[in-house]
């Protein structure tokens, strides 16, 4: 087990859990969607690279890969569709103002 | 013997948690939302008495002695597949209520059926 | 909870847990399963399901008190039950010592193939996967005839447009999910045919392959996807599976072996297990493949006639 | 240190968990859908290692592929007139 | 081909089901299916034969030997199973054309008999193999073809029967599993003879006996027992007739075969009765299935209704025959199985040849018929007679030797009770007799015909059949009672 590949993992943890703190305590789902979108991808990339590191058989590097490739292309792909769905259906950011707040947690069932 | 059995025991409660689902619940798709539940519980009883302390995945590889029991993942690949079937048919069933009746609550179809009579 | 939806992801969520459990307790191809099916298709078959049926719980409940008596007896019978079953992981208990021996000991000179679940299924206990096979085709044609519907051929622009309407907004997942889909049809092939080595399978194969067209089919709209295959084409292909291997049985019977003995197939008898596990897994990839396709094809036309039938009584 | 990092996904999934079931909205639960998702597959490929067979990760790809599609089915159903209307009729 | 036969069995009508899709013809469909009935009905008469001559065949699949991979296993009991399903099979199927051309729709025709092909092909499944877990996959494809056969109903109650069934009969199956799982960790082995022989050795563990209740449970859901009973009748009333006559004949039988199989054959007789009170169970929940379910029939408008009421009672004289558990009792429910099957489909094929000709079963509806309908009617009259236990009809038959096995055992209330039950099945056939024949016919119907040949000749095979089995007893009593023996025979 080198050092890179334990700095690589700490870190991909560590964005986990941030994103993980994200989804909770972000006060609506935009901010909660920038969290975890913007922690998930690099993450990811982390933690994957980081296993790469421990293991340098061919089959699962490349395997490994591929799944980082995947995660590339789908989560910002999922997230755009998730946001995008959501203005689509009038979900609006929850701002500043008090009475925006009432209105969309009202509105939301 | 906590510790032996502790594993079956949250089995257990899932089981019975999917099972209240079913019998408790009056709307259908909840009902089937349930009966999958308690089968994948079932599963998972399978799946925890094949395990062997220490042994791995039984794909036959250099170097390793101990494999946990296969004959378990043979079945359950079988009974999920008589999972996704049942619920399949039973989703097409509560469609079709739906579209008879005008809705999936127990009551509702009960009642209908009365004023048929 | 009232909102269907919610119970639904949750239950997705369900899946995808039991799923990394199974990982964990060495059952990999089981969780490469109950990932497809648990947390993938029927997730998506009962959220299709609850557009057509409401989406909310009537609060009434009724006899949650009996419905509570029965559970609690049940499952403290199961609890009682427990009580003198093998510790959990001990390698002594029985079924690690009468049965599965041979298989984990013997299964690489009797059927040769590392993957000791596969052998199994695929030949010790064959027959039950030819009964899981016919139990899916059963389902297929179940739903079939409950769900499918004569449609007129007017309809079918209308729905074009309708579906026009909706996809122009997902430009960019279109765009990936074009380039992922070959590369999952890919996995599916890969996967159909490594089941001897590694976790997969005909079965997974053929939920990943359903998948693929799934997944086309609600981002190019129902109708570009019947285009592409046909309904009675895969009616006959989910025949064609079934008889596949159940052919191969009739084989060995022809050859004066017993059903599914899949020796006879070539001279020598592994390579004959081999080219046996080979067809009927193929059978199985075939089969499941187009009735899942089915099953959701089914469930998503029933839907559009259903919106069309509304947009026509609206107007 | 492969424990470790499956430790913290563990506890980022039963977060997302607890997003799930809190919601409010509906992208709530889809997003915390999504999000076990993708800490599944990450889940899967550190329990690869842990066990010492890495030869399975197969298994995380599909579970990234499911994961897509998934997501992509919620959306597109979830978008569905059905709900639409009714979230309407509520405003 | 001949030592291939236990395989043929199942196979035949399994591998006929996708070939139908092929067809695309309803009326080549329907001659493809006869004719793969047929050929099932021909290999169980076979098979009994064998079975009877050389006693009990072994049929190893994929040619691996028993405890790893899955047998078959034919004995009297399982060949005897095989001939009723097959026959009662083939010969409704004879009468299918002509009904569902009317009650279903044209574009479902083809689906509708592979239902029935692979419906049928699951009870052959179930009764042949001799393998826990092969029990449970064949019994799911039996019952899923079951609830999409009944939903195809033309009463959309059909639609609600059928998922009530659905719910029951999976949360059986479920329990089923359950009890086979936890038999299978306790012992190591699914296959029914290995396990008859390793359970003794833990029989006393708590985990075997949880392992017994969920399966008797479970195989208590499936056979409709008295307080469990629930989702039979609508099932039956609104399944298509053809549906219904198939069913009612054979897929509780299936269910009692389960019971029995597990109870004698794999926990072994003196287990079973010892570690629950089943006999007193047992004895309690017949009796009062035959009266409630018997009261029920009484006050039933549908005719269907009033028969499916009378199948649950009819399954509580089976259970009286079982819980007896001496050879005589367990050969009393063996001919009552064989003859229910016969009184029962005959019942409901006439019953379909009435839908056909005036489109309702309600007994309003049924005024006057006697002299409009006379064979068909006539049918229903000797059917119900042998319902009643008339001699010279075979439902006397069984309830003779289950009264024989009763008093054997000295409970004599317990004939007393048998007796009374059959008084009430007087009182609701003599009710449809009275309507049919006392009645005169509803104005504007004068013009009500026979049914068809095509109904009448399966219909009146299966009265003659009555009739001459509750004549010449030697044939089903001679196999029950091998059937029977064999089994104490297994458990000492």
């Amino acid at each position: 087990m080198n050092i890179s590949s334990v700095l690589l993992l700490l870190i991909g943890s560590f964005l986990c859990i941030s994103g993980g703190v994200g989804i909770l305590r972000f006060p609506d789902f935009y901010t909660r969607m920038h969290a975890v979108g913007v922690t998930e991808t690099l993450a990811t990339a982390m933690i994957l690279i980081g296993l790469m590191l421990q293991n340098p058989d061919g089959l699962v590097v490349v395997k490994l890969m591929i799944i980082l490739l995947m995660t590339l292309f789908i989560s910002p792909t999922a997230s755009h569709a998730l946001a995008s769905a959501a203005v689509h259906n009038n979900l609006m950011p929850e701002l500043d103002n008090k009475e925006d707040n009432k209105k969309v947690k009202s509105s939301n069932p | 013997m906590l510790m032996g059995l502790y594993n079956y025991w949250i089995v257990v409660v899932l089981m019975m948690v999917g099972f209240y689902i079913v019998i408790a619940h009056g709307n259908l798709i909840k009902k089937i939302v349930g009966l999958s539940i308690f089968q994948t519980s079932v599963f998972i009883f399978y799946i925890s008495m094949a395990k062997v302390e220490g042994g791995t995945a039984p794909i036959l590889a250099e170097g390793i002695r101990q494999y946990s029991n296969p004959l378990p993942h043979v079945l359950i690949l079988t009974a999920i597949v008589v999972g996704i079937a049942t619920t399949a048919l039973g989703l097409a069933l509560a469609v079709r209520i739906k579209e008879a009746y005008g809705s999936i609550e127990e009551e509702d179809i009960q009642k209908k059926d009365n004023l048929d009579c | 909870m009232k909102d269907l939806f919610a119970v639904i992801m949750l239950s997705g969520i369900y899946g995808l847990l039991s799923a990394s459990f199974f990982v964990s307790m060495d059952a990999v191809d089981v969780a490469f399963t109950e990932a497809s099916v648990g947390a993938g298709i029927s997730t998506l078959l009962m959220l299709v399901a609850i557009t057509m049926t409401g989406r909310t719980e009537n609060p009434s409940r009724h006899k949650p008190l009996l419905a509570l008596a029965v559970v609690i007896v049940t499952g403290s019978l199961l609890i009682y039950g427990t009580l003198d079953m093998p510790y959990f992981g001990s390698a002594q208990a029985p079924i690690h010592q009468h049965v599965a021996p041979r298989y984990i000991n013997d299964s690489m000179q009797e059927v040769g193939v590392p993957n000791i679940v596969t052998s199994v299924l695929a030949s010790y206990r064959a027959f039950d996967t030819f009964g899981e096979v016919v139990v899916i085709f059963t389902a297929g044609m179940g739903v079939l005839a409950l769900l499918s519907a004569v449609r007129r051929p007017r309809d079918v622009a209308e729905i074009d447009s309708f579906n026009k309407s909706m996809y122009e907004e997902h430009l960019i997942l279109r765009i990936v999910a074009k380039m992922l889909i070959p590369f999952i049809l890919l996995f599916a092939l890969y996967v159909q045919f490594h089941g001897d080595y590694g976790p997969g399978g005909g079965f997974q194969a053929g939920v990943i392959f359903a998948a693929a067209i799934i997944l086309y089919a609600m981002l190019f709209g129902m109708n570009t996807a019947r285009r592409v295959i046909n309904q009675s084409f895969i009616q006959l292909f989910a025949a064609i599976g079934v008889l596949l291997y159940g052919s191969v049985g009739v084989i060995s019977l022809l050859n004066g072996k017993n059903f599914l003995d899949y020796s006879i197939l070539s001279a020598d008898p592994i390579a004959g297990q081999h080219l046996g596990i080979l067809l009927i897994e193929l059978g199985v990839g075939f089969t499941v493949a187009s009735v899942m396709v089915i099953i959701f094809f089914n469930f998503a036309g029933r839907r559009n006639n259903q919106q069309n039938k509304e947009n026509n009584d609206s107007c | 240190m492969l424990i470790a990092a499956t430790i913290a996904i563990l506890v980022v999934m039963i977060m997302a968990i607890v997003r799930g079931i809190m919601g409010p909205t509906l992208y709530d639960r889809i997003l915390a859908v999504n999000m076990f998702g993708t800490k599944t597959v990450l889940l899967i490929s550190l329990l690869g290692f842990v066990m010492g067979r890495p030869e399975f990760l197969d298994i995380a790809i599909v579970y990234a592929l499911i994961n897509f599609i998934s997501v992509i089915g919620v959306l597109h159903y979830s978008d569905a007139s059905i709900f639409k209307r009714s979230d309407q009729q509520k405003k | 081909m001949l030592a291939h036969l236990p395989i043929l069995q199942v196979i035949v009508p399994l591998m006929a089901a996708p070939l139908c899709l092929f067809l695309t013809r309803s009326r080549l469909v329907w001659l493809f299916t006869l004719i793969a009935s047929g050929l099932a009905f021909l290999i169980s008469s076979l098979l009994l034969q064998q079975v009877m001559v050389s006693g009990t065949i072994i049929y190893e699949l994929g040619g691996w030997d028993a405890p790893w991979g899955i047998e078959y296993r034919i004995d009297q009991l399982n060949a005897f199973l095989l001939l009723i399903i097959s026959a009662v099979s083939t010969i409704v199927l004879l009468a299918a054309h002509t009904s569902i051309k009317q009650e279903i729709p044209a574009d479902r025709h083809t689906l509708f008999y592979i239902l029935y092909l692979l419906s049928l092909a699951g009870m052959l499944g179930i009764v042949a193999t001799g393998d826990a877990f092969n029990v449970f996959v064949f019994l799911e494809i039996s019952s899923l073809s079951a609830y999409a056969l009944i939903a195809l109903g033309k009463d959309r109650r059909a639609l609600w029967a059928s998922y009530q069934y659905l719910i029951m009969g999976t949360i059986g199956a479920t329990f089923i599993l359950i009890g086979i799982g936890m038999m299978y960790q306790m012992t190591g082995t699914l296959n029914m003879d290995d396990l008859s022989k390793r359970l003794p050795e833990v029989a006393h563990t708590r985990t075997v006996f949880t392992a017994f209740a969920f399966v008797i449970v479970g195989v208590c859901l499936k056979l409709a027992l008295f307080p469990l009973h629930l989702w039979l009748p609508n099932a039956y009333a609104y399944a298509p007739s053809i549906v219904t006559a198939f069913f009612a004949a054979t897929a509780t039988k299936v269910a009692v075969y389960l019971l029995i199989r597990f109870t004698f054959s794999v926990f072994g007789l003196s287990f079973s009765f010892t570690a629950l009170p089943l006999q007193m169970l047992f004895v309690v929940l017949g009796l009062l299935g035959i009266f409630a379910a018997s009261i029920a029939a009484i006050y039933q408008k549908n005719v269907k209704h009033l028969f499916a009421y009378s199948s649950v009672a009819q399954i509580g004289y089976m259970i009286v025959g079982f819980s007896v558990s001496t050879t005589t009792g367990l050969m009393a429910t063996l001919l009552h199985l064989f003859n229910h099957a016969l009184m029962k489909s005959a019942l409901f094929l006439a019953l379909a040849a009435v839908v056909y000709r005036i489109g309702s079963v309600q007994l309003s509806q049924f005024h006057g018929l006697g002299r409009q309908m006379p064979f068909t009617m006539a049918a229903i009259v000797i059917g119900g007679l042998s319902l009643i236990g008339v001699p010279l009809t075979v439902g006397f038959v069984s309830k003779w030797y289950l009264a024989l096995a009763t008093l054997e055992n000295g409970w004599w209330p317990v004939t007393a009770l048998i007796l009374l039950g059959s008084l009430l099945a007087i009182v609701y056939v003599w009710r449809i007799v009275e309507v049919a024949y006392f009645k005169p016919p509803i104005a504007g119907r004068e013009s009500i015909k026979e049914a068809p040949l095509s109904f009448l000749i399966p219909i009146w095979t299966l009265v003659i059949a009555n009739i001459y089995f509750g004549i010449d007893t030697r044939l089903s009593v001679q196999v029950a009672q091998a059937a029977s023996q064999s089994l104490f025979g297994v458990s000492p």
